[in-house]
This record gives C-alpha cells, structure tokens and sequence, in this order.
C-alpha cells in the first residue's frame, strides 16, 4: 500500500467524542466565564461549531458580581475575581438561551449556589427548559464568599452536592474541580460516588498581585484565580493523576492556547479540552484547535480522537 | 461586523517620546469603523505579554481601508508594539465597542488630553464633514506632545492648547481654558477623552451650564467584546449594577457618570 | 525643610533584616538547588555579598538524582525534576562549605531526609559544624519517592518534623513550605506549633509536560516543581494569607524576576525573599534587586526595610 | 573568567534556511574563550522564553574581541534571536564549560553534521594557526545547508564534503566518508560534533582504529553553570552517577562515553 493510499481524508476522521453522555461533535469546548453568553463572539466565530460553549456560571438569584479591578495581568497568565457576576438562571433560561438554541449551540450550563439546596434548585430549573446539554457544577470558584471554594475542596461536599444535582436532573452532570487541593485524586473519587458523569478539571488557582505603588491587593477582592499558559503543567498533572485512578472522562482545560496544548491534555487523560483564557487572546482559537488536531491526526494516520486519550500515560 | 485581522503596517513613526503613530491596511475592519470604537491589538507573538492592549481609532482612512492608532509607550505591550515594522503585520480585533453618538449638532466642543486626543481626532473629522463647528481644547504637560495638533489643523477646527509648562497656548490646565474662552451657550455638545480628573472637570462644566456630553473612560480589558465582566465600572457609586466599558462603552453620557 | 534634606541617603538605610534568629544583610537570598554551592556563580558576583545563600538540597546519604530528563521550560516558568542529586551531608560540610565560610558567606543549609529521623540526624550533624547560620527544612521536595511532599502536606508530620530538628540544633529552624496543600494557613500553624524560627514559601507547584511527538511524559520522573514567573500569584497569595495568621517571620519566593517583585512578596508579609529560577535567567539578580529596593527606599523616603514588611496586607 | 555582557551586534546574517550567524563586541568575554565552550544566550527581553539558550562558539576574533554564533531556528528562542538588529545589544553568559582539549597534534580529524560544525570552526582555525594540519568532514542534507563552507576553506583544512541528496559532495552520510577516504594512521585525534547517531558512528570509527578524540554533547540547560543540575547525563548507561553537560562539558572524552 503506497504512503497516498494509506493517508486518510479529514473527513474520515472521527473527531466526535462522549463524556459521560454528553455527545460533543469536537472535543473542544469553551470556559465557561471566557465566552460569556456565546453571541459576544457571534461576529468572530461561527459559535454552532465549536464543540460545546459553557456559558458564563450562572447562580440562583441576580449577582453584581465584586468590586474592580477584577482582574490583572500575570506572568503568561491573569488572575480574575469577577465573582459570578450574572443575571440568575431565570433570567437566563427566558433571555440567553434561545439565542443559542435557535444557532444550533450546544450548551453547557455552569453552576454555583451558596448552598447544595440553591445548587439542586438550579438543576431542577434547568431540567424542566430545553436546549441544555449538559450541567457543569462550579464548586471551585475562588471568588465567592459562600459557596464557592469550600464545597470543592472537601470530598463529602463534593459527594452530597452532586449527588443533590443528580437527583433533580436527567442531564450529564460534570463536578468542575479545584486545584486548590492536596489531594485531587480524592476528590474526583469523591464526585464520582456522587455519581458524576464526566470531571471538569481544572478551575483557577487561588493567587493575588500586589501593587507596590499603593502598597495594596491589585484586585479589589484581595484573591482571583489564576488561569492561562502559567498553570498549563498543573492541570496536566492533576488530570493525569485522575485519569489514571479514576474512570471517569475527563474535560481537560488550564491554559490551552493552540492546538498542541490541546493533544497534551489529551494525551494526558482529557477526553474534551476547554478553553479559557486563550479566547481573549484569539477569539477563533477553539474552532483554529479543532483544525489542528484534524491535521495532525491525518499527519499520524490516526482515525478516531479516543486513540489519544491518555496516550502518554504510563500504566 | 468586527472581526480578528492581521493588519499589514504601511507606516510607523515615532512623534515624540513615548508617543507613536501606527497605521496598517484593515480591509474587513476598516469599512465597520465609528469615532469612539477601538481596536484590540496583540502586541507580540508570546505570551509574554499575555493579553491583548485596546487602543482608540485615531483615523481611519476609507479609501485606502486603513486605520491609524496613536499610542503612549507605558508598558511592555506599547513597548512590545514599537517593535512592529513596516511591512509585518499587527493582529488586531475590531471595531469594539460603542462609539461616540453622532447628533445633528451645528457646533460641538472637544476636550482632549494627553494621548486622550486620539479617539477625538478621528470624531472631529467625522463631525466636519458633517458640517459641524468642532472647537477643540487640547493639552498636554509639554508642546511636544501635542502630536495631534498637525492633523487637527487639517480637519478645520477651532483649536485652543494648553500645556503645564507653557511651552505652547495657555499655561495650565486644559479644563481652565473652558471657563476663559468657551462661550457655553455656541456649544451644544461636549465629547471628552482624557485624565479622568480632567474629565471629571468637563462634565462639572457641561453640567453647569445644562450643556449634554460624552466620555470615553478606561478599564483594564481582557476579551473586549463583553465576555469576561472584567472590565466592568459603576458609573455612579450608588449604582448597584456594573457596566462593561468594552461594550457598553468605552463612550458614556455625561449624564450617565459621577 | 526642602527636599533635598528630607532625602535619605543610601547610607543611612537599614535593609538587614532578623528571620527569626537568623540574621541576614541584606532581605534578598538564593533559594536552594537554584545556586548550586555558591561557587558556580563566583565568576558573575560577589557572592559573599547575597544576604544568604540556600545552598543546593542535601540529604544524609549521597544521591544521584533522578533519570533524565531533568528539566522542560514552560509557559514563564520551568518544572524540574532533579531528584534531589547531592554528595550528602558529610560530603557538603568536609568539601563545599569551607570555600564559603572562607568567602564570608551567609549559609543556609537546605537538608531533606526519607525519616524524621534522617532529618534529625543531619542537623545533628550541621550542628557539629561551624559556619552554617541557619537550617531551611525541605519538607516540600516533590521530585523524591520518599521523604519530600509528603512530610508538608501533613500538619501532624510537620510539626513533627520540626521538633525533631529543633531538638537538634541551636540553629533558626526554616521549614520550607509546599504550595501542593488545601490549607497552607494550617501547615504554617504546625510548622509554627513544631517550634519554627520562620517560615521558607514557596516550594514549587506539582506539574508535568506532555511530550506530544513522543505521547509520553516530557521528565522522566513524569511531574516536576514548576517554578518561575508563572508561580508568582500563588507565591503571594499564600505570603498574604500566612502573614495575617500566622505570627512568624516569612522568607518568601517562588517567580522573583526584578526588585518589584521582590517587593510585591515583602509587601504581602514576607521579611526577606529568595531567588531561585531568576538566577538562571540573570546570574546577578540577587545583588540588583538589592540595589533596586535601595533605590526605592530612597525614593520612597522608607528608613527601615521593615517598614514595608506587610505593608498591602489588608488586617 | 566568565561573565554576563551586553554584547553590540555588529552583524547578523541570514547565510540560509533557518541559519543564521550573528557576531557582536563582547569585549570581557572574547578574551576568554577556548575552543569547544559555550555562551548562554538570552534570546528576548521578556519572559516567554525565560530560560537562555546554550549556542557554542563558531568563532572569537582576538582583535575586534568580537564573538560569532551560528544557529539553526527550530524553536521560539531561536526565532526571536533573528529579531536583534544590528547596534542593538544580545545579552550573553560566557564563556561557559569545557572545550576542546588542544593537544600538541600533527594531524587531526574534525567530523561535522549540521549546525554542529559550529565549534569545529573556531577549533578548525585555533588548530592550524597552531601548525597542526586538520581534516574536516563536513556533512548536511543539503548543499545550501553547508553555510560554513567559506570559512573552513579561508581556514585551509582539508575538507570533505557530504550531503544526503549528493547536491554537493558525497551523496550520503558523512560517516561514511570516513572509511571511504580516511587513512585512520593519518590521524592523530578526532573532534565531532553533531546528530547524536553521527557522532556515535564516529566513535565507533575511533575505537575500530584506536584513536582517541572528543565528542560535543548537547542537553538541555537552565542555568548553563554547574547548579541546577538540570543538564545532567549518564556518559555511559551504567554510570551510576550523572556528568553535569554544561560544566563538566560539553566536551567530553570518546572513551567516556558509551
Ligand atoms: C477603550 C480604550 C482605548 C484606549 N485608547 C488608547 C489610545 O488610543 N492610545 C493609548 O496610548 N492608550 C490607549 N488606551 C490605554 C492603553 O490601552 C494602555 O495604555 C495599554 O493597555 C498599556 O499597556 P502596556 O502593556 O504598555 O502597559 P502595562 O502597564 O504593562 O499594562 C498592564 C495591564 O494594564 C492595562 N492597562 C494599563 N494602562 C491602561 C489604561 N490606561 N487603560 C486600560 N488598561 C490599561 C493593560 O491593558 C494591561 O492589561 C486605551 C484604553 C482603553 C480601555
Ligand atoms: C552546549 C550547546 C551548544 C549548542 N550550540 C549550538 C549552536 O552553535 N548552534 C545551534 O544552532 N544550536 C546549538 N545548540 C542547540 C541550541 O541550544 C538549541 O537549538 C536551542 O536551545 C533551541 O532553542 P529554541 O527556543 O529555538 O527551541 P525550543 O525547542 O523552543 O526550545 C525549548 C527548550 O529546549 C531546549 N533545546 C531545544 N533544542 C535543544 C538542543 N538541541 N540542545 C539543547 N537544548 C535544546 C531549549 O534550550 C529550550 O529550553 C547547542 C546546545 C548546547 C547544549
Ligand atoms: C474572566 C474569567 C471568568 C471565569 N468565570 C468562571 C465561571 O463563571 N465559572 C467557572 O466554572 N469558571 C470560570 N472561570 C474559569 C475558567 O472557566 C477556566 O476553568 C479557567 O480559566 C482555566 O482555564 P484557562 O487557563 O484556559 O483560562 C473563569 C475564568 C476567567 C479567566
Ligand atoms: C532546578 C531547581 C532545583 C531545586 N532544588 C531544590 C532543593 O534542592 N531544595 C529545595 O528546598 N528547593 C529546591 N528548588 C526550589 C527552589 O528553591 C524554589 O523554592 C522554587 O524554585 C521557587 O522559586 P523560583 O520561582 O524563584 O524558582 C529547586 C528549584 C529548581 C528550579
Ligand atoms: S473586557 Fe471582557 S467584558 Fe470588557
Ligand atoms: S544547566 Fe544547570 S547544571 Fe548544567
């Protein structure tokens, strides 16, 4: 067989991928907080291609979000402290969401609560509308008060709250864990006795800046989370130590600014990759991702995605 | 429609220092463009810095497809961005945001300072090939870095200067040749970019005197397209909900602010 | 009085500063395994004039190291798996620290053990020396099997440890702690409840890299310590938290490039500060930084380095 | 002596694809350099890359005190090394390792792949000015990828050329010159640097013949000075313990390694 005849076509490729139920055409998706509602990029990106868009976390009641700044600039990265700032999920079941339904989107809804009954109720909303693929359960985000952090670093939390979403929703259901932790291996093993679907790792890492002229926080939060190229190898690590112990897909993320980052995280045990931070840098970037791999599959002769899957993982 | 492109640089110049004129071909972005929107430039090709600078139109040249920015030097990325050369091409994201209203006004007065001029520039001509009087009040700490005054002499406008240290117009505060030499009743709208100080200055005066007006304010972006929330600002302290300068502005009414 | 008299002359400044018994210079040290034994740099600065020198890690026994790879840069940092590769303690104090004691310089001694018991025997034994000013425990080594990480992640084996030590030694004790924790505020605590003199942070993050051309991990250790730029926030917001719970002096690092740096981590709470990775980009940082935070204590009209220890922590 | 020295560029040429040759003044270093040794190059002013790049000495002018680098981009650090423009400074460590050893040699060897005949040049010409008489193989893909042949030949070695598709030279590897067209009781010593396999084949042509040389070898570097321990290396797998290659290197002894 000549080198031609053994080349595949990209469109023989299977690039299709299942986390945990969840049925995404790409295995790339966007950050949730990183895409906002998915039509800020509208003019940039044909958002329907772009595996899955998980829109802006979104909690029960109206949040204002902290006081500014709420973000900086970090050594090839940003810390941010935004603090959840969003309209409630009410408002974005009746406004947002139709928009994405009527583009053809597939949504991933991000959660948080203040508390495991608010993260239920959220779910429960969500269960009754349509045009949501999947929940992902924001239990790591360092910027809120209650709720927040504190439920994604204790492994009985994390159990209760997704076994609290699991009951009010028939949606794959995707714990999005914290780096903030000693031991991540047990808190993934935490959310899948909950009964998580897939695992969305990793989140920010809690961090600050000082500004030296006014000998204060830069954020007025005091604390942001960390995201962007700087935490590339810790979320790799982290994702290779639960891919490893845990059988649950994963939905890798933490800095992927082109498409070889993607196949790193891949390789490392993520099923999907998402990406944050790098949309600000170019807003094709998921869909300019999704190229990259086809190519380099076509390169490596390699039809289906799930063959990467952990690649470099050593058993 | 804004778009991500790579804008072939025709000209790069220096006009002072720290201050520098860009301009680069922008076929999609061009053609979208409102005085007031901005562009949001990749400054180098690492990650070093990471994110992306938003810089004001300065002009736009509608025949030609290009568009011009004026930038101070204050940081890395500026830094970074005066190494692009003639030739190379700059990665921008554009037109952003909200740019100024453009009322049927018959005389308009425009507050500029420092490297605020540069979105007025670009709104000054726009406004006299709408017919529009245009006065200017434009100041900076010294007369070499008035670099605009070339090209505001082009459009035909009324224009007044002043600098700190005298070297060109009035010695002082631009905002004090507001109470000396505008006749607040030929102005029917203020636009005002700048120090926010000096901007605070403008809408006490606009306000005193009934006159409406914009601002164009800054924020330290990461998306600049509304995305992030990060570069959300209360316009009045008692607001008890945050607006995104990207998206919602950068251009707010007088009314608006406190 | 006129400007020109308020103004402070670099003279009259006092930037030494006391670590818990141990006093040093000036605030500005190398962090271990980042400076070798001092003598490799000799030929690029005065080493006897660094406020202290960390010297390379050492454990009871030689080691020769981990496999290599050893080393990836990465996104404004690098992970390093070194494995902790040192002639042992006896070998360090007959051959490598005559040479400094000989330069005048101020030692610090970085030692790591497998047992508590090996920690306790090699202060021992630098005890027994002379020309060693204090004793910075590697409790937070991520590249060894045994001993390393998980002596720091656990609060009851910290305090342990540290009391063996001090037991020991009449020297300041330094525990050195690992960023790899949930709650750094509680180690701090141990540490402090072991008897600690002051507290070394931080370590390095756990991280890894992914070979894509070879599907397998870059180091062949699989993780490394991610150190550099990249770090920074972490390094801070750890500094800042510590600072406002935990009274013990704070020899702070992780990412130091410039003075401003330097004195982001002074402002958070730390007293002196240590350059590891910023050595290997500029073998004389250490020295221009103290020149820099000179520069800006004169400026800022500041008398006393210890006016600014703290100085953004927010009570 | 080594040092950290802002270096003036004085030249810096595209010789092909991907190659390039920069030489600038760096009067502290110059004067201290040896055959075989490196400088540690910081290739940008930001933090992406952090780390410096190792680039051996192609060649040391003693009058102008100048220093000569040939490098081959394949990566970000070397990309961005293109961008120094001549007058700018190039920020260097040097001169750093152990070189080549310069025994009281009549006749030597000197084997070449790629960018590797970088130190082969500047021990080439340190060599004949000493009287010994040098032979260099000098190998590469393509003709065009033999961008120091001018200089050998200015040197006056005797020089055999290969290239793997026989567009100058042997077609074929440069090892395979060396059973084709050395008489091995001509040589005395044999220096090589280049591709690992190259230099491995090499060394076995040494030991077959009994003659001793040295071999360049490469690892990648942090600090480039003996204290991080990032560059260390097994010269022979059952070594139990690791040379350091930017320190106890990167010359090391054909009958080191294995
Ligand atoms: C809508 C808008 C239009 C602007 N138009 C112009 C213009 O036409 N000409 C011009 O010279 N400058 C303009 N600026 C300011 C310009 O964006 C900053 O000077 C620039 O981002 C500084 O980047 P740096 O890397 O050089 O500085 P650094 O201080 O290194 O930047 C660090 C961080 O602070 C942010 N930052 C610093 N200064 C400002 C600022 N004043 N406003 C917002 N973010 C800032 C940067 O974006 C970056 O994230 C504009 C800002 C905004 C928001
Ligand atoms: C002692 C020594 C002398 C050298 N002399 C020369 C020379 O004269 N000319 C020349 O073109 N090249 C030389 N090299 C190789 C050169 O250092 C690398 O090509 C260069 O570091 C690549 O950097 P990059 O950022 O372009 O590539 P990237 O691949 O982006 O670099 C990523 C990392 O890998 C390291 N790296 C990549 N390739 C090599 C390599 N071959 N050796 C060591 N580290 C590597 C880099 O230092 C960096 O840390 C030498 C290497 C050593 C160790
Ligand atoms: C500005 C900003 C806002 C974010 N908001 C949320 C959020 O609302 N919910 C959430 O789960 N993660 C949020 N994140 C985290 C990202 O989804 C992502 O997990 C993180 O940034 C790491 O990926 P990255 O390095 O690719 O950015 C936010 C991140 C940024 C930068
Ligand atoms: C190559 C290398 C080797 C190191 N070896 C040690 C060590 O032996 N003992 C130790 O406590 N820390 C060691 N460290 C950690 C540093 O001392 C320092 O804590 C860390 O690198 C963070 O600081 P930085 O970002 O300034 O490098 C090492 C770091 C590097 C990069
Ligand atoms: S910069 Fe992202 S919302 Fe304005
Ligand atoms: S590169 Fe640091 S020891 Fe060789």
């Amino acid at each position: 067989m000549t080198r031609a005849e053994n080349k595949l076509n990209e469109n023989d490729l299977d690039i299709s991928v299942n986390l945990g139920g969840l049925i995404l055409k790409n295995p790339v998706t966007v950050a949730s907080g990183t895409f906002g509602y998915g039509m800020e990029y509208e003019d940039f990106v044909d958002i329907s291609e772009i595996g899955g868009v998980i829109v802006k976390g979104t909690t029960l009641e109206p949040r204002s979000g902290n006081p500014i700044p709420r973000i900086v600039e970090t050594p090839a990265g940003m810390l941010n402290a935004i603090g959840l700032e969003n309209p409630g999920i009410d408002v974005f079941l009746r406004d947002f969401l139709p928009y994405l339904k009527e583009k053809g989107v597939t949504v991933i809804a991000n959660i948080a609560g203040n508390t495991i009954e608010e993260y239920a109720r959220i779910a429960a909303k969500i269960e009754n509308s349509e045009g949501i693929a999947a929940i992902e359960l924001n239990i790591s985000c360092p910027n809120v008060k209650k709720g927040g952090l504190q439920f994604g670093t204790n492994p009985d939390t994390v159990k209760e709250v997704v076994e609290a979403v699991k009951r009010e929703t028939s949606l794959p259901v995707i714990p999005k864990l914290s780096p903030n932790v000693t031991d991540i291996v047990e808190i993934a093993k935490a959310a899948k006795a909950g009964g998580a679907d897939a695992l969305s790792m990793i989140n920010t890492l809690m961090g600050m800046a000082i500004d030296i002229k006014n000998k204060k926080p830069v954020l007025a939060n005091i604390f942001g989370g960390l995201s962007g190229p700087a935490i590339k190898p810790v979320a790799l690590r982290m994702i290779y130590q639960v891919y490893k112990e845990v059988t649950l897909p994963i939905l890798g993320g933490g800095g992927i600014l082109d498409y070889k980052d993607a196949l790193e995280f891949i390789m490392a045990g993520a099923t999907a990759v998402s990406i944050g931070t790098g949309n600000f840098v170019n807003p094709c970037l998921a869909l300019e991702i999704v190229e990259g791999i086809k190519k380099y599959m076509v390169q490596e002769n390699i039809k289906s995605i799930s063959e990467l899957v952990g690649a470099a993982v050593i058993k | 429609m804004s778009c991500m492109e790579n804008g072939l640089v025709i000209s790069h110049k220096k006009l002072g220092r720290d201050l520098y004129e860009i301009e680069f071909i922008a076929p999609r972005i061009a053609p979208c463009c409102q005085p007031g929107q901005f562009v949001h430039v990749k400054t180098g090709g690492t990650m070093d810095p990471l994110l992306r600078r938003p810089l004001s139109l300065y002009d736009v040249d509608e025949k030609l497809n290009s568009i011009t920015l004026l930038y101070k030097v204050v940081g890395k990325g500026t830094e970074l961005l005066t190494k692009i050369k003639v030739k190379e091409n700059i990665n921008v994201m554009g037109p952003l945001g909200k740019g100024f209203s453009l009322g049927d006004y018959k005389s308009v007065l425009l507050v500029g300072g420092g490297v605020g001029i540069a979105p007025l520039i670009y709104l000054a001509r726009v406004l006299r090939e709408r017919g529009c009087k245009v006065t200017v009040l434009y100041g900076a700490a010294r007369s070499e870095e008035l670099v605009a005054f070339d090209r505001l002499r082009s459009i035909g406008v009324e224009l007044m200067l002043a600098t700190m240290d005298g070297s060109a117009g009035y010695k002082g505060l631009v905002t004090e040749l507001l109470y000396d030499k505008i006749n607040p009743h030929d102005i029917e709208f203020i636009y005002t970019c700048g120090p926010e100080p000096m901007m605070v200055a403008v809408k006490d005066y606009a306000d005193k005197y009934g006159i409406k007006g914009e601002v164009s304010l800054e924020e330290n972006m990461a998306c600049g397209v509304g995305a992030c929330l990060g570069c959300a600002r209360k316009l009045k302290p008692e607001d008890d909900h945050y607006v995104k300068v990207c998206k919602d502005g950068p251009v707010f009414s007088m009314a608006d602010i406190k």
